[in-house]
């Protein structure tokens, strides 16, 4: 019997699966973070991190979920070469988290989404676009705030049909962010009418890219999508010095590269013009001085609105479950996060929840509306523009919202 | 007792002295054996015998070949051509465990000592047709068990015989310079070979107990066994070989028995030089001593002050010894 | 283009809307419901002397609720096709890359070969594996940066002051630590872990200081390339290529040459008879390591200004370095310099036939190819038996 | 000078520590009860003596495993003395480094491993005169002419060489400096009988030249016959000393040590 | 600070399901490296062979979880051969290189996009324990006892994973045990000191270590299987060459060419790292320790272990179960 089957099966119900031990509140809730401080991903853990803390911040601040401050533990996720989640996750358990806040790594949530579920505790990702997660067995406990793929995907490919791209060149960043964004983009961009004449994926941890360059140099396409995380600025790099800078092409960024600080070192006027797409209705500049107030070296802002998002989503299901346990929060997750009066912090909902009000939270990443499988499944995606300088205004372009399932 | 060692004189007895001579029962016979290192030739055999049941051995300068012929001739190296038959069985090509386990086992005049081994397992291990080493059977040790003492009981023996049985359960890698050789001879002779090759066995090892073993060497001729080592000390050569093959760049240049060897002239002249025969008596030394003390007057009269000990040409100078 | 007729179905085939572009070509409908539409161009009412790039006038696109979405027309002067056909067939596009490819694979074989001599070196002298060498690269992208941001100077000298600084601690790690292990009789193999041990030490000592991030050095960033026959290179390839060959050279030859390079290779092959030689073995090793320290650096500022920097930069390549060192022949310098040549231009060539995400795949596949008939690598000689 | 310059003994005795402190007034190089050894706890040089003076010539001999090389490698620095001293020309050396050591004029010829494999012969000579590099062509020639197979082959690889041809290798590389003690282990061992009559030849006419020599030979009745004094050492103790040829006339080291081989 | 928490996660540490699969391949490594010489950089590879041979079997092929174990298994062996055949005969150093290299290539092939229908790319498969679990004897619930106030209980899916991870263990300690003592791994150690010198006495060197190449792989291969079960899923990056450098670590760290050198040394590896880490974490949230942020605690962990490794090799540098007398001996000759 494959266990590929009864995984699809059982995940249709959202329902916790009664298999879950019924873990009892114990009034306290308390959240573990699972994300990269080391790894390949290390670059993600400050902002990661920092949407957390503000978040609980703003959650304490507010008095608290169930009368008492919100506990948080943060641990360690590494990334996959080496096995320490798991590790971490013992310790988060042990420590009783109600709900656990990672990882950044779709391959490293996958390793330990069995340890997380299989103890009754709400495994919550920020980051996580692997599609695999959505018809995942999960006893109805995994969720995410990751930008979904497809959305973006869609926004961002009629992006560039709609700025006249007839050929285009994709370089993706080898792992299930970037091939996944890559097919959608790919798809949309085909179905327009303009032909992907090259798509290249590349390993993000290569000693060096300009052999990836060439290949879309070979094919001289108009439009060159970029889907990575940092290492884009090496891949920059290379289009320059290849021949191919954004003053004669039109390239297009992702939230995962779409950055104010990695590139302003570059001449000026090296992304001027470049485009690109970024999750969330706010203007994202506000929400980053409150996290520079949680961390001041913060650089990088990457997945902050996500894990922000996710910490406050968490704290309102409890509040709404009136139980700090597992299965009871993600029992409530999908309602607080729509149908209902719409609400922005977690002040703001705490209090209508306590006047009994149903609520819609709408968060920093988007609206966030929880389909079955814990996906979400509206999003917001701004498109924004560089300028001289290397860096994006505040100020989007224009917004795109819309379910992701469509 | 000594009937092998008459038997073996006996098979010598009428056989010319050329190189390459038949042998009346040649265990292994060797044709155009060719072995060059870029420019150098090191080993080009024509043709040589090595008669079954004796005690060979094979002498010549320093970088004649001799080690390099071993090597061809065990698989060690492979020779640019020729061809050699092991009991009438052709050789070439063959991988040098299949010649080992053929009855053709040498040593290495470099010593291999397994050094993170104990000396009692370096023995063990040479040992033929282990049950032990087979996967399977090793993992069960009643298979093994009583063939593992036999085996300890000859390696014991043998290593009290090599003066080695205080040593047995210390690393080899322990062992002094001389020990070493010792050890790579015992465990040769663990194989059982019927052929063994000694590449310059004692070298390095103390006289006394060289003398005990030559008795030990011997002995194995008595049990039918064939000896042909390389050796550079001439009263070993002379006291145990029944007949000796000289080489020298290469090639073979000259056969026959110990006492005719070392009165060749080209034996004596590319290889011996004048202390063939005995030590050098007190007058002889003497005499040596004057001659370099004159070469060393003479130089320090060229070179005013300096003092470096002068090469003195030492080839005619014994050559020169060698008249009086 | 204006005036071209464009009729919208939708999947089924109902018509929804026919209309005409504007004077920039533009067009627009409103549907009513999500899902997939059928949109086909009238090819007649399109000027002469235009067709559509592909031939194909029918577009599917799906649209989503609450989203617009775009399809594209793509014209072309008629015939134009088989014209641009006949323009690539004049500078094959194909040789036009494996040109520019070749390029790259020396401007990185170049790179590992500088880092892959500093390891070739020590290891020669040492017999110690040293995990560590990729660390050791990051520290000179790391000295540099902090020189080139931190203290705000010019990246040459920044780079020059790194080179040295990281010389200077490549003598103090042999003083104060190697050198130590050596005395107390370590192993190499126990050295080889501890090796690793400092490696992990180091990483994270760079992680804490430097950041998760990737950074570039102040200048010559994103520099653009200029164009030199086929192949396009930013000036700074050149200079840093230039710079690279003349220090693998001159240390190669120093090796060959000099008695202390002499004197490197027989500690390297006997210790004790160097001591015994009157060789100071110890300082000839801490001459080894100072240089090695700062070949490791000034490959660290080349990658690092070539790519970025990364507190992983170093560990990222350091399968490349090891790869390169074997594949030329342990401990000789300029086998080095070969087998990461040979490494680089796999790696880039074999793009031309392997997707680049297997690029590695190529060059360590020739690196187990040419181990296999040579297996003493290619510049490495066979010990005698016997 | 010549062996009967040496104080003379009676017959060659059991080492009697009374005579060594006597002869080992003006010694040039002298250990005195060296305890050495490889392996935490095991000491395999257990308390021995040895004193050369100026121009002398000096033989160890005795079994294999005796602790002959060990004792060389102990004054050479190259294993650790645990305790006892070693002095060269009233300078306490004990544990010094070798490379030191070669700089106070001391020179060594190891047993084994005594070529650089991956060096060439030529450049395994200038090793050799590492320390005085100015001096490389004129001893070059000078071994050059006692080993003439040595410059035919100087661009050959040591590592290639034939067991013999090293064992050249490893004697002209310590004849490069001008060593004023010289340490041998095992100089003949390996060499063609023309050699190694070459080398002892050798032997003696460096000691003339005024080089005290100290030689650990195998070949122990030729060792015996040059030496001016010897010494046999047998587990790690000096068992036996005397001149060269009253050694080689005790029918007890006869026995135990030089066998009737070669008397033959 | 949080003392019980620290203290339960490290005794479970010492006995969980990591330790148990690093020390299942360092067994393996042990065979190749501490007994044979074999510098083998590779056996992360055959970890992964295993793994993934298990989990594309049931997932993709949908067949039972045995010929799953049955693929793993075969896979090991032929990965083995086919490494074996043209390596074996390279220098130890060389050796190492190519067997990173091919096990590289087994990562990144594992890891394509170009192959992902079947292997499933950067996130690799899983949904392939159910088999295994359903043999589970243990009925839900938690198991272990109470140290005093430390909880060590695991639950019934741990607990079974434990339970057969531990029986190989011991199974494979115990076969590992009878092999070195007898003849057959007399010659595997005697290639290690000098292939030549075994063979000029008549003993097939290649046989011999390509015998211990598998038998090394397959138990290495058990590693990978105790992987995808324990975590229900294998992804490629686990299988890289940092994990083998961990288990080199261990092994050397336990004492190399010892029966219970590895599994030693990984739980020391794991005891070292869950301890460092969850002692600065707690250090960090009780405020102890104000020079580190949260985003710190990792690096400064490892950096911790890293010295932690140094100071032990320096200290024992034939391992906690070695034999000083054999690092005494010059492996240079
Ligand atoms: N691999 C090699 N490369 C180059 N030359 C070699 C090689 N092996 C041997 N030779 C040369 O071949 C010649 C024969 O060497 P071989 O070792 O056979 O001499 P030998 O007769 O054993 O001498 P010895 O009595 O000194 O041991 C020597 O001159 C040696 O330098
Ligand atoms: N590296 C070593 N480690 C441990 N023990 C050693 C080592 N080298 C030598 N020994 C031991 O020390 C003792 C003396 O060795 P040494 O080499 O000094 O003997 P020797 O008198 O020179 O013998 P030979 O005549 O055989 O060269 C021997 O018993 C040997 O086993
Ligand atoms: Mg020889
Ligand atoms: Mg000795």
């Amino acid at each position: 019997g494959g266990g590929g089957d009864t995984a699809t099966q059982a995940s249709q119900s959202a329902a916790p699966a009664s298999s879950a031990p019924a873990a009892k509140g114990d009034g306290t809730l308390t959240l573990g973070t699972l994300l990269p401080q080391t790894g390949s991903l290390a670059f993600l853990g400050p902002p990661e991190f920092a949407g957390v803390d503000l978040a609980l911040k703003e959650i304490n601040e507010a008095g608290g979920v169930l009368g008492k401050p919100v506990q948080k533990y943060d641990t360690d996720s590494g990334d996959t070469t080496t096995n320490i989640a798991s590790q971490s996750v013992d310790k988060l358990l042990a420590q009783k988290a109600d709900a656990i806040i990672g990882a950044a790594s779709s391959s490293v949530s996958e390793s330990v989404i069995d340890k997380i579920t299989g103890a009754g505790v709400v495994h919550f990702s920020p980051a996580n676009t692997s599609d695999k997660f959505t018809t995942m067995e999960d006893k109805g406990l995994y969720f995410r705030t990751a930008p979904p793929d497809k959305l973006q995907g869609r926004v961002l490919g009629d992006l560039i049909i709609s700025d006249g791209n007839d050929t285009v060149g994709i370089m993706a960043m080898q792992d299930s962010y970037g091939t996944g964004l890559a097919d959608q983009v790919q798809k949309t961009v085909t179905d327009g009418g303009a032909e992907v004449v090259e798509r290249v994926d590349y390993d993000p941890k290569a000693a060096d890219f300009s052999a990836d360059v060439a290949k879309i140099k070979a094919k001289n396409p108009k439009g060159i999508v970029l889907i990575g995380f940092e290492e884009t600025a090496k891949v920059i790099q290379e289009l320059v010095k290849q021949g191919m800078p954004a003053s004669k092409y039109k390239w297009y960024m992702v939230d995962g590269n779409m950055s104010n600080t990695n590139y302003v070192k570059m001449p000026k006027g090296t992304l001027k013009g470049v485009k690109g797409t970024y999750p969330g209705a706010a203007a994202p500049d506000e929400f980053r001085d409150k996290l520079k107030g949680v961390n001041p070296k913060l650089e990088d802002y990457t997945y902050a609105p996500e894990s922000y998002d996710a910490a406050n989503l968490i704290a309102l299901a409890a509040e709404a479950a009136k139980s700090d346990a597992g299965v009871d929060i993600a029992a409530k997750l999908a309602e607080v996060s729509k149908g209902g009066t719409k609400c922005k912090s977690f002040k703001e909902c705490v209090d209508l929840l306590k006047a009994g009000t149903d609520i819609d939270y709408d968060g920093v990443s988007g609206p966030v509306e929880f389909n079955e499988a814990g996906d979400p499944a509206v999003a917001t995606i701004g498109i924004y523009q560089y300028a001289d300088d290397n860096k994006y205004p505040v100020k989007a372009l224009e917004y795109r919202s819309g379910n992701i399932s469509g | 007792m000594a009937d092998r060692k008459a038997a073996a004189l006996n098979a010598f007895k009428d056989l010319a002295r050329d190189p390459g001579v038949p042998k009346p029962d040649p265990i292994l016979v060797v044709d155009n054996v060719v072995r060059r290192f870029g420019g150098l030739t090191a080993v080009e055999v024509n043709h040589v015998e090595v008669q079954r049941g004796s005690i060979t051995a094979l002498i010549g300068p320093n970088g004649a070949g001799k080690t390099t012929f071993f090597n061809q001739l065990t698989g060690f190296d492979t020779a640019d051509s020729g061809t050699w038959t092991f009991n009438g069985r052709p050789m070439n090509g063959v991988p040098a465990h299949k010649v080992a386990r053929a009855g053709m086992v040498r040593t290495f005049q470099l010593t291999k000592a397994l050094s993170r081994l104990t000396v009692l397992e370096n023995m063990r291990l040479g040992a033929q047709q282990q049950k032990g080493e087979n996967f399977w059977r090793a993992l069960i040790p009643s298979f093994w068990r009583d063939q593992e003492e036999e085996i300890t009981q000859r390696a014991e023996e043998l290593l009290v015989r090599f003066k080695l049985d205080a040593k047995r359960d210390d690393f080899a890698g322990s062992l002094s310079g001389g020990q070493r050789k010792l050890l790579e001879m015992a465990r040769a002779l663990m194989v059982g070979p019927e052929l063994v090759m000694l590449d310059e066995p004692m070298a390095g090892v103390n006289p006394a107990l060289t003398q005990s073993l030559l008795g030990h060497v011997k002995d194995l001729r008595e049990q039918g066994m064939t000896v042909l080592f390389v050796e550079h000390d001439m009263d070993m050569v002379r006291d145990i070989s029944d007949w000796v093959i000289v080489m020298a760049q290469g090639a073979v240049i000259a056969e026959g028995p110990p006492s005719t060897i070392m009165s060749d002239e080209r034996v004596i002249d590319a290889y011996l030089g004048a202390h063939h025969d005995a030590p050098l008596s007190e007058s002889e030394l003497e005499a040596q001593l004057q001659e370099a003390e004159a070469a060393l007057e003479a130089e320090i009269h060229e070179t005013e002050g300096t003092t470096p000990a002068p090469g003195s040409a030492p080839e005619p100078e014994t050559a020169e010894e060698r008249q009086k | 283009m204006n005036g071209a007729k464009i009729a919208v179905t939708t999947e089924g085939g109902q018509p929804v809307k026919e209309v005409t572009t504007n004077a920039e070509g533009t067009w627009d409908v409103q549907v009513d419901k999500p899902g997939k539409y059928k949109v086909t161009l009238d090819v007649s009412s399109l000027p002469q002397n235009a067709e559509v790039r592909g031939g194909n006038n029918v577009r599917t696109p799906t649209v989503y609720e609450g989203n617009c979405s775009t399809v594209l027309y793509a014209l072309q002067a008629k015939g134009a096709a088989n014209q641009q056909q006949q323009e690539g067939g004049e500078s094959s596009p194909f040789w036009t890359q494996a040109a520019q490819l070749t390029f790259e694979g020396l401007n990185l074989g170049l790179i590992i070969a500088l880092a892959a001599l500093g390891l070739s070196l020590i290891y020669g002298t040492t017999g110690l594996t040293n995990f560590a060498h990729g660390e050791l690269v990051t520290l000179g992208a790391i000295l540099a940066y902090a020189f080139n941001i931190g203290f705000g100077l010019h990246l040459i000298p920044a780079a020059v002051i790194a080179v040295i600084v990281a010389g200077i601690l490549g003598y103090l790690q042999d003083r104060l630590f190697w050198g130590q292990l050596r005395r107390r009789g370590t192993g190499t193999i126990a050295m080889m872990i501890i090796s690793i041990g400092v490696a992990l030490f180091l990483r994270y000592v760079f992680l804490i200081f430097f950041g998760g991030q990737t950074e570039a050095f102040a200048q010559y960033t994103a520099q653009p390339g200029i164009e030199i026959g086929p192949i396009s290179a930013a000036p700074k390839n050149f200079v840093a290529m230039g710079i690279e060959l003349v220090v693998l050279i001159v240390v190669g030859f120093a090796l060959l040459r000099t008695r202390t390079g002499k004197a490197a290779r027989a500690v390297a092959d006997n210790p004790a008879l160097a001591a015994s030689s009157g060789i100071n073995v110890d300082r000839v090793i801490r001459i080894i390591w100072t240089f090695g320290g700062a070949i490791a650096a000034l490959a660290g500022i080349m990658l690092g200004l070539s790519q970025n920097l990364k507190y992983t930069m170093g560990q990222d390549i350091l399968l490349l370095i090891f790869a390169g060192v074997t594949l030329g022949g342990l401990g000789t310098a300029f086998g080095a310099l070969v087998g990461s040549l040979v490494v680089g231009l796999f790696i880039q060539v074999s793009t031309l036939w392997v997707p680049p995400e297997l690029k590695s795949v190529g060059a360590l596949a020739v690196l187990i190819i040419v181990l296999l008939v040579r297996p003493q690598g290619i510049l490495g000689r066979r010990e005698r038996i016997g | 000078m010549s062996a009967d310059e040496a104080p003379v003994q009676s017959k060659a005795a059991v080492t009697d520590r009374s005579a060594h402190l006597e002869g080992a007034k003006d010694a040039v190089l002298r250990c005195d009860e060296l305890i050495a050894g490889y392996l935490p706890g095991v000491n395999i040089l257990n308390g021995s003596d040895l004193y050369v003076k100026e121009g002398e010539l000096i033989g160890i001999i005795g079994p294999n495993g005796a602790g002959k090389s060990t004792l060389l490698k102990a004054m050479f620095g190259l294993v650790t003395i645990r305790s006892g001293t070693v002095l060269l020309k009233g300078e306490d050396i004990t544990n010094m480094k070798a490379h030191s050591l070669v700089a106070r004029g001391v020179g060594y010829v190891p047993q084994t491993n005594n070529v650089f494999p991956s060096l060439t012969i030529e450049e395994n000579l200038e090793m050799g005169a590492f320390q005085v590099p100015g001096k490389f062509k004129e001893r070059f020639e000078f071994v050059a002419e006692l080993f003439p197979a040595l410059k035919e082959r100087r661009k050959q690889r040591a590592g290639s060489l034939s067991g013999g041809e090293r064992q050249m290798v490893a004697m002209a590389r310590a004849l490069m400096t001008e060593p004023s003690v010289l340490l041998l282990d095992e100089p003949s061992a390996g060499l063609s009988p023309k050699l190694q009559d070459l080398v002892f030849i050798q032997a003696q006419q460096i000691n003339k030249a005024g080089v005290t020599v100290i030689m650990v030979e195998q070949n122990a009745r030729r060792c015996l016959q040059i030496c001016h004094r010897g010494y046999v050492l047998d587990q790690g103790r000096n068992a036996y000393t005397g001149t060269g040829r009253q050694l080689a006339n005790d029918p007890k080291v006869i026995e135990l040590y030089l066998g009737t081989l070669a008397k033959a | 600070m949080d003392w019980i928490t620290i203290i339960s996660t490290t005794i479970k540490a010492a006995v969980g399901v990591e330790t148990v699969l690093y020390a299942i391949g360092a067994i393996g490594l042990n065979v190749h490296f501490g007994y044979t010489g074999l510098l083998n950089f590779g056996q992360a590879a055959f970890m992964g062979v295993a793994g993934y041979g298990l989990a594309v079997t049931v997932t993709v092929m949908g067949l039972p979880f045995w010929v799953g174990i049955f693929v793993g298994l075969v896979a090991a062996v032929i990965l083995a051969i086919l490494l074996g055949i043209p390596t074996l005969k390279l220098r130890a150093d060389y050796l190492a290189i190519v067997t990173i290299a091919a096990a590289e290539i087994v990562r990144l092939i594992f890891r394509s996009v170009q192959f992902k229908s079947v292997f499933g790319g950067s996130d690799g498969q899983r949904g392939f324990s159910d088999g295994f679990y359903a043999l589970n004897p243990y009925p839900e619930g938690e198991y272990g006892f109470n140290l005093g106030p430390v909880p060590l209980l695991f639950g019934h899916r741990t607990m079974w994973v434990l339970t057969v991870g531990w029986i190989l263990i011991a199974l494979f300690s115990f076969v590992v045990y009878l092999l070195m003592k007898s003849p057959w791994g007399r010659v595997l150690k005697a290639i290690r000191e000098d292939e030549d010198a075994v063979r000029s006495l008549g003993k097939s060197v290649f046989s011999y270590k390509m015998q211990a190449l598998v038998l090394g792989g397959v138990i290495g291969c058990f590693g990978g299987f105790i992987y995808g079960l324990g975590y229900a899923s294998v992804q490629p990056d686990v299988f890289g060459t940092e994990t083998t450098f961990y288990m080199y670590t261990m092994l050397i760290l336990g004492g190399a060419a010892r029966v219970l050198g590895p599994v030693l040394g990984s739980m020391i590896f794991w005891v070292l790292l869950v301890l460092f880490y969850n002692v600065m974490t707690e250090a960090v949230g009780a405020g102890l320790i104000t020079f580190l942020d949260t985003n710190q605690v990792g690096a400064m962990r490892w950096i911790l272990v890293g010295l932690g490794l140094i100071l032990l090799l320096i200290f024992r540098p034939q391992g906690i179960l070695g034999d000083k007398r054999e690092i005494a001996i010059d492996a240079r000759r």
